[in-house]
C-alpha cells in the first residue's frame, strides 16, 4: 500500500490532478463492493458465515448481498459450476454493470476441484469468465474470503480512472457480452462448437494472459500430469477457445489488463 | 405405535391464549436483549448475548492444532534434508489426485533414492481432506494453517516443491502436540533415508547455504580421495568439478537476488512502467505475499517465499546444471578412485 | 416391530404369487481377467421377481405385508452379463429392517412398469434411473431427464460411458 | 367469474430464496399456483460416478460434500454402510464420539434451517444471525476435533480419525449451558409471532397418508404426524442406549415442521447430556486398531441408512471384491422430500412457495449429488 501511495505522491508532485481523483474514486469503489447473493454449493455456506455476525463483512462495506446482478459489483462464484448451471452464470455476469469483479471461491470454482473428473462439471469458471481473485481451499474459511476481498480492494486501488474500459471511447476495447454457452449433445457448445469436451481438461483460461498459459504448459512436464490431461495442446486450445468466443486475442488480453493499464 | 426409551410428543400448537400483539412484543424483547447485550463482548460459549464478531485482519481466531488447510512438505532445520522419500503414498490416496511426485534417481547408478526431485500439489483443486498427511509414513507431508492464499494468478496455485517446503520448526510452532507425537519416529526414519541419499539429493532447495556447504564437502572429499591415490589425473578434474558448482551456486544466488529485488522492492504501481505484465503480476503477488508474511507476526513466516519468485524454468535449469556438475564431479572422483 | 427377512419374503411370494419369483442366477461383476482367478460372482438373497410383474409384487408388499414405505430405487449396471438390476427397497412404518425386491432387465431394451401411479414417491427415483441409466418406466407420467439437460446424449452412469478421470488407486495392489 | 389465463414462471436457479441452485417451474393462475415442477441438475456434480472411480476410503471426504451442512451425519451413514459390508467392529468410545458429533450436527442444521426459513419469509437475517451464531460455536468444536469447519472428514471405518482434544469437553459443556437459552429464545421469537403464524399456519399441508406415499422422511414426515425416526425404528450405532422423545406434528403444515425442528434440538441436547455422562465409562479407543482403511470388502451388497437432520440418508453399495465400489448409490433425503413439493404448493400463493420450500429444508448438494 505504501508503494502505491508513493507513486500517487510522485504523480501529484508532477501536477497530475487525475491521481487524486483516482484515489478518491477508488476509495469509493473499494469500500462499497456489493456482492451478488449467488451461492452455488458448499462454499456458499461459508459465504453466508462471512456475511453474518461472526465475520461481519459489513466492516468492509460489502455486506449488501444483492439479489439482482444489476445492482451488484462482485460475483462470488461460491461452489461447483456445473455445465447445466454455466449458461446462467455467464448470463448473470453479462447482466452485471461495470465495473464488475469475480472472485472464484474454492477449489471447485477455480478448477473443478474434487469434482473435476465429473461429466457435468466445468473445470474452472475462468474458462468462461474473467476472474480477478482465486481462493484455494475446500471450502476456504470465511477469513480466506475476506482476504480475497482485501486482495480485490488492493487491485481496485491500483486502477486508473482514465484508462478504465467502461469510460473508454473510440479506440478503447468495448466491453461486450461474454458468449453464453448452449447445451449440446456432448457438452456445452459455443456457436455450435464443443467447448470443455468430455475426456480432456482445458488447462488454461483464455482470460489469463497467454504467457501464463505457456508458462504453465511448459511447467507441468510431469508423467502423471501428462497422463491426467491427455489431449491438450494449450496453444491450440487457447486459439480455438478465443475463436469460439468471437474475440481476438488482443481484445481478450486488454480486457484483462485492469491493473496494468498505466496513466502515462 | 409406541417406541422404546422415549415418547412420541405431539407438538402443542398453542402454548397459551394468544393476545393481540403479544408474540410480536415477545420477539421484539428478544431482539432488544441482543441489542442491549451487544455492548459487551461474547466471552465464551455459554453466553448467547454479546458481540460475537472477530475483526479479521486485526484479530484472528486461534486455530486448533488439528486445523488443516493445504498440505506442505517438511524439511529438517539442522541437516536441511527433506523428510519426503517419494514413496507415492499420498499420491495414491489423494481423492482428487492433485499430488504428482517424481522420485529421485541416483545420477551414477540410476537407482531410486529415497527423496523426491519434484513434488507438485495443485492447490487449486486440493480438497483439504488431510488424507495425505494421515497416510504419510515419514511424517513429511503436513497440513498447513495458512489460509490467506488468495491470488490473482491461478497458475501460481500449482505449487512445486520449493514452494511447499517448510522447516520442521515451523510445523512444531503451529502444532506442537501433533509434532511431539510423531517426532521421534520421523527423525529416526529421516536419518535412515539420509544415509541412502548421495550427493545433494534430498536437500531442501531453499537452503542454498546448506547445499553449497554440502557440495564443497563432497568436492573436498572427492578431491581428497584421488589426491591420495593418483594425484596427476585427478588434478584437472577436481578443480573443474569444484568450480562449476560454485559458479552455479553463485549464479543461483544472483538470480535470486535480482528476483527478490524485482519481487519485493519494486512497488507494484510502478511495475507497469518498468516491467512486462507478467513481471508486474509477479511483483504484485510478491507484495501481497510479503504483506501477508508481515502480518503473520514474524515467527510463522514461511521461509519458502523467496524461491517462490524464481521463474521455475530457470530454477529447473539451474538445478539441472547443478546436478550435472555434481555428476561430473562424482565421475571424476570415481575415475580417480579406479585409477 | 415387523422383522421379515429376505428368505421369509421369498417364501411368502412363492406361496401367494406363484410364478412371480425368478431364480437369482449369479452375476459377474467384471469380465474374467486374462490371468489369475476370476472374482467370485455376485449372488443375492433378496427376492428376484419378474420385471414385468413388479407392480404386483410391490402392491403385495404394501397391501398384504404392510411394507408401505418405498425408500429407494437403485439401478446397478452389470455390464458383463448385459443386465440392469433394479433394487426396490421397502420399509414398514412400524420400523424394522427393509425388504428388497430385485428385478433384472436386459441392457438393450430396459423397460419396467412404473411404480409412480401407485407410489408418487417413486417419481424422482425413476426419473433419475431414466436419466442416468436410460431405463424406460412404462406408465410414468413425466419421464424426462432430471439432472442432465434434455439435449444430452447418452446415459452417463452406465459403465460403458466414457469416464473423464483416471483414478488408478488400488488397481495394482 | 373472471376467466384468467395461466402463466408459467421460472423461480430460480439463481434466486435468493431457493437454498442454492434450484429451479421451480411454477404455473400460476393469477397468484394461485396450479402446478409446480421442480427442475434439478444445476449442482449435479457426478458424486456417484466419481465414487465408483474412487476407493472406499477416498469416498469419505466426498460424502462430506453431499449435504454440506451436515458433513458428520453423511460420514456416519457411509461409515456404517462400509462397516456393515466389510464387517468392521467399532469400539464403544468411537460410537459415543460419533453419536455426539451427529447430534451436534442436528442442532446446527436445525438452527440454520430455521434461520433460512425465517429469512425466506422476509424477516431478513435476524433469526439467521442468531442461529448461525450457535452454529459457529459448534463448528469451532468440529474444527478442534476434526480439523475443518464444514468438511470434517472425521469418521473412519472402525472409528473416528482422532480422539477428542483435551479442551473439547469443557467447551462442549459450556455450549450446552447456552443451549436451553438459545432454543427458548428461538421459540419466544417464533412460536407466537403473529406474522409467522400467518405465514405458516395452514400453509403447505402434507397429510399423513400422502407423506407416506411420497416416501418423505425426517422432520417433514414427522411434521405430518408419523412418528417414524430411524433412530427408534431401526436403531443403528448406539441409539438404543439413549432416552429421547420423537416429536410429531398434528396438521402437517409449515408451522408443525418448525415446531418439530425446535423440539428435536431439545432432544438432541438430551442425547448429548447422556453422552457426556456415559462417555468416560466407554470401552475401547477412538478407533478399532485392527480396522484397515483401504478396505477390500467381499463381493456382496449392503444398504445402510441413518437419520440425518434432513431424513433418511441411505447408502447402497455393491462390492466386486476390489477396493472400489462397483455401485455406490446415495438415497438422499432432500431429493425425495422434494417429490411432494408440487402437491404441497398447489392452491397456495406464489409467496408461499419459498416458505414451503424452506420448511422442507433442502440442500442442493444432496438433491443433485
Amino acid at each position: 500500500m505504501a508503494d502505491v501511495n508513493n507513486l500517487q505522491q510522485d504523480l501529484e508532485q508532477q501536477g497530475i490532478f487525475l491521481s487524486t481523483v483516482n484515489r478518491f474514486y477508488n476509495w469509493g469503489r473499494r469500500s462499497s463492493i456489493w456482492p451478488m447473493s449467488f451461492g452455488l454449493a458448499c462454499c456458499a455456506i461459508e459465504m453466508m458465515a462471512f456475511g453474518l455476525s461472526r465475520y461481519d463483512v459489513a466492516r468492509f462495506g460489502a455486506e449488501l448481498f444483492r439479489a439482482s446482478p444489476r445492482q451488484s459489483d462482485l460475483m462470488i462464484v461460491a461452489g461447483t459450476v456445473t455445465k447445466k448451471m454455466l449458461p446462467q452464470v455467464v448470463r448473470l455476469y453479462n447482466q452485471m454493470a461495470e465495473p464488475r469483479y469475480v472472485i472464484s471461491m474454492g477449489a471447485c470454482a477455480t478448477s473443478g476441484g474434487p469434482f473435476r473428473d465429473g461429466y457435468n462439471v466445468v473445470r474452472g469458471v475462468d474458462l468462461f469468465l474473467p476472474v480477478d481473485v482465486y481462493i484455494p481451499g475446500c471450502p476456504p474459511r470465511p477469513e480466506a474470503l475476506m482476504h480475497a476481498l482485501i486482495t480485490l480492494q488492493e487491485q481496485i486501488d491500483g486502477q486508473k480512472l482514465g484508462h478504465l474500459r467502461w469510460y473508454g471511447k473510440g479506440e478503447k476495447p468495448q466491453m461486450h457480452d461474454f458468449p453464453v454457452p448452449t447445451f449440446g449433445a456432448m457438452g456445452l457448445e459455443v456457436d455450435g462448437k464443443l467447448v470443455d469436451p468430455v475426456g480432456g481438461l482445458p488447462l488454461l483460461s483464455p482470460y489469463t494472459s497467454p504467457e501464463n498459459g505457456e508458462h504453465k504448459s511448459g511447467q507441468l512436464e510431469h508423467p502423471q500430469i501428462a497422463r491426467r490431461f491427455p489431449i491438450m495442446d494449450p496453444a491450440i486450445e487457447l486459439e480455438s477457445a478465443l475463436k469460439a468466443r468471437g474475440m481476438s486475442p488482443e481484445i481478450a488480453a486488454n480486457d484483462l489488463k485492469r491493473g496494468e493499464v498505466s496513466d502515462a | 405405535m409406541d417406541i422404546p426409551r422415549g415418547n412420541i410428543i405431539v407438538m402443542d400448537r398453542r402454548r397459551g391464549k394468544l393476545r393481540v400483539g403479544q408474540g410480536l412484543i415477545q420477539g421484539l424483547k428478544v431482539v432488544w436483549d441482543h441489542w442491549a447485550g451487544s455492548f459487551h463482548k461474547n466471552e465464551n460459549f455459554s453466553q448467547i448475548h454479546g458481540t460475537f464478531t472477530v475483526e479479521y485482519p486485526d484479530e484472528r481466531l486461534p486455530l486448533p492444532q488439528t486445523y488443516r488447510n493445504m498440505p506442505v512438505l517438511l524439511y529438517d532445520d539442522e541437516s536441511g534434508h527433506e523428510l519426503c522419500t517419494g514413496c507415492y503414498q499420498c499420491q495414491r490416496i489423494c481423492p482428487p489426485q492433485v499430488i504428482h511426485i517424481t522420485q529421485a534417481k541416483d545420477p551414477v547408478t540410476g537407482k531410486m533414492v529415497p527423496a523426491a526431485t519434484e513434488f507438485i500439489i495443485e492447490y487449486d483443486a486440493c480438497m483439504s481432506c488431510g488424507f495425505c498427511a494421515e497416510v504419510c509414513p515419514f511424517d513429511s507431508i503436513k497440513m498447513d494453517h495458512v489460509y490467506e492464499l488468495s491470488t490473482a494468478d491461478r497458475v501460481s496455485l500449482t505449487m512445486r516443491k520449493a514452494q511447499l517446503n517448510r522447516p520442521i520448526s515451523y510445523y512444531a510452532s503451529i502444532a506442537p502436540d501433533l509434532w511431539a507425537e510423531v517426532q521421534a519416529g520421523a527423525m529416526k526414519k529421516l536419518q535412515g533415508s539420509i544415509k541412502r541419499r548421495p550427493d545433494v539429493i534430498g536437500l531442501a532447495a531453499v537452503l542454498t547455504e546448506k547445499i553449497k556447504a554440502r557440495r564443497l564437502e563432497l568436492a573436498a572429499a572427492a578431491a581428497a580421495a584421488p589426491a591420495a591415490a593418483a594425484p596427476a589425473p585427478a588434478a584437472p578434474a577436481a578443480p573443474a568439478a569444484k568450480l562449476t558448482p560454485e559458479e552455479k551456486a553463485a549464479k543461483l544466488a544472483a538470480m535470486k537476488a535480482t528476483n527478490a529485488n524485482k519481487g519485493v522492492a519494486a512497488p507494484p504501481a510502478k511495475a507497469p512502467v518498468e516491467l512486462s505484465p507478467a513481471d508486474a503480476k509477479a511483483a504484485k503477488l510478491a507484495a501481497i505475499k510479503a504483506a501477508n508474511a508481515a502480518k503473520q507476526a514474524g515467527a510463522a513466516a514461511p521461509p519458502a517465499e523467496v524461491p517462490a519468485e524464481l521463474p521455475p524454468t530457470d530454477a529447473k535449469a539451474a538445478k539441472l546444471a547443478a546436478i550435472k556438475a555434481a555428476n561430473a564431479a562424482k565421475k571424476a572422483a570415481e575415475q580417480g578412485n579406479s585409477e | 416391530m415387523p422383522n421379515l427377512r429376505a428368505e421369509d419374503l421369498r417364501a411368502l411370494l412363492g406361496r401367494d404369487l406363484p410364478g412371480l419369483l425368478q431364480e437369482a442366477y449369479p452375476l459377474h461383476l467384471a469380465p474374467p481377467p486374462a490371468h489369475g482367478h476370476a472374482p467370485p460372482p455376485f449372488t443375492t438373497a433378496d427376492a428376484l421377481v419378474d420385471a414385468d410383474r413388479i407392480i404386483e409384487a410391490a402392491l403385495y408388499l404394501r397391501d398384504t405385508l404392510g411394507y408401505a414405505f418405498l425408500s429407494d430405487i437403485c439401478v446397478v449396471d452389470y455390464l458383463a452379463d448385459g443386465v440392469f438390476e433394479l433394487v426396490y427397497r421397502f420399509y414398514h412404518v412400524e420400523g424394522g429392517p427393509s425388504l428388497a425386491l430385485k428385478a433384472r432387465v436386459p441392457r438393450e431394451s430396459p423397460q419396467v412398469p412404473s411404480l409412480t401411479p401407485h407410489w408418487p414417491g417413486a417419481n424422482f427415483h425413476e426419473r433419475e434411473a431414466f436419466d442416468l441409466y436410460g431405463i424406460t418406466f412404462v406408465g410414468h407420467p413425466f419421464l424426462r431427464r432430471i439432472y442432465m439437460w434434455d439435449e444430452f446424449e447418452g446415459f452417463p452412469m452406465r459403465r460403458d460411458f466414457p469416464k473423464q478421470g483416471d483414478k488408478y488407486i488400488g488397481e495394482e495392489e | 367469474m373472471l376467466k384468467t389465463e395461466e402463466l408459467q414462471i421460472n423461480i430460480g436457479p439463481q434466486h435468493p430464496s431457493t437454498h442454492g441452485v434450484f429451479r421451480m417451474l411454477v404455473t400460476v393462475d393469477g397468484e394461485t399456483i396450479t402446478d409446480l415442477k421442480p427442475v434439478f441438475g444445476y449442482l449435479h456434480r457426478n458424486h456417484e460416478q466419481l465414487a465408483e472411480m474412487n476407493t472406499y476410503q477416498q469416498n469419505m471426504p466426498y460424502t462430506d460434500r453431499l449435504d454440506y451442512f451436515n458433513a458428520m451425519a453423511n460420514n456416519h451413514a457411509y461409515a456404517i454402510a462400509v462397516e456393515k459390508l466389510v464387517g468392521i467392529e467399532v469400539p464403544e468410545r468411537a460410537e459415543y464420539i460419533r453419536v455426539l458429533m451427529v447430534e451436534l450436527t442436528r442442532i446446527l442444521n436445525h438452527a440454520g434451517a430455521l434461520g433460512f426459513l425465517i429469512n425466506d419469509m422476509g424477516a431478513w437475517q435476524t433469526q439467521l444471525a442468531f442461529g448461525m451464531r450457535e452454529r459457529e460455536k459448534i463448528l469451532d468444536l468440529f474444527e478442534s476435533a476434526s480439523g475443518a469447519r464444514l468438511m470434517c472428514n472425521y469418521f473412519r471405518f472402525g472409528g473416528v480419525a482422532r480422539d477428542l482434544p483435551a479442551d473439547f469437553m469443557p467447551r462442549l459443556k459450556d455450549l450446552l449451558l447456552a443451549m436451553p437459552g438459545f432454543v427458548d429464545e428461538m421459540e419466544r421469537l417464533l412460536r407466537e409471532n403473529e406474522i409467522l403464524l400467518q405465514r405458516s399456519e395452514g400453509i403447505g399441508i402434507l397429510p399423513q397418508e400422502l407423506a407416506l406415499a411420497y416416501s418423505v422422511t425426517g422432520p417433514v414426515l414427522r411434521g405430518s404426524g408419523v412418528a417414524y425416526d430411524i433412530r427408534k425404528a431401526e436403531p443403528y450405532s448406539i441409539y438404543d442406549r439413549f432416552d429421547f422423545d420423537v416429536p410429531v406434528g398434528s396438521v402437517g403444515d409449515v408451522y408443525d415442521r418448525i415446531l418439530v425442528r425446535i423440539e428435536e434440538m431439545r432432544q438432541s441436547k438430551r442425547i448429548i447430556e447422556q453422552i457426556i455422562e456415559q462417555l468416560p465409562d466407554a470401552q475401547g479407543g477412538y478407533m478399532n486398531p485392527k480396522a484397515r482403511q483401504n478396505v477390500r470388502p467381499p463381493v456382496g451388497d449392503v444398504y445402510a441408512r441413518v437419520e440425518t437432520p434432513k431424513g433418511e440418508l441411505g447408502f447402497y453399495l455393491v462390492s466386486d471384491g476390489s477396493t472400489k465400489p462397483y455401485r455406490y448409490k446415495v438415497r438422499a433425503p432432500s431429493f425425495i422430500n422434494l417429490t411432494p413439493l408440487g402437491d404441497m404448493c398447489r392452491g397456495y400463493k406464489v409467496a408461499d412457495v419459498v416458505v414451503i420450500l424452506g420448511s422442507i429444508d433442502i440442500v442442493m448438494g444432496e438433491v443433485d449429488r
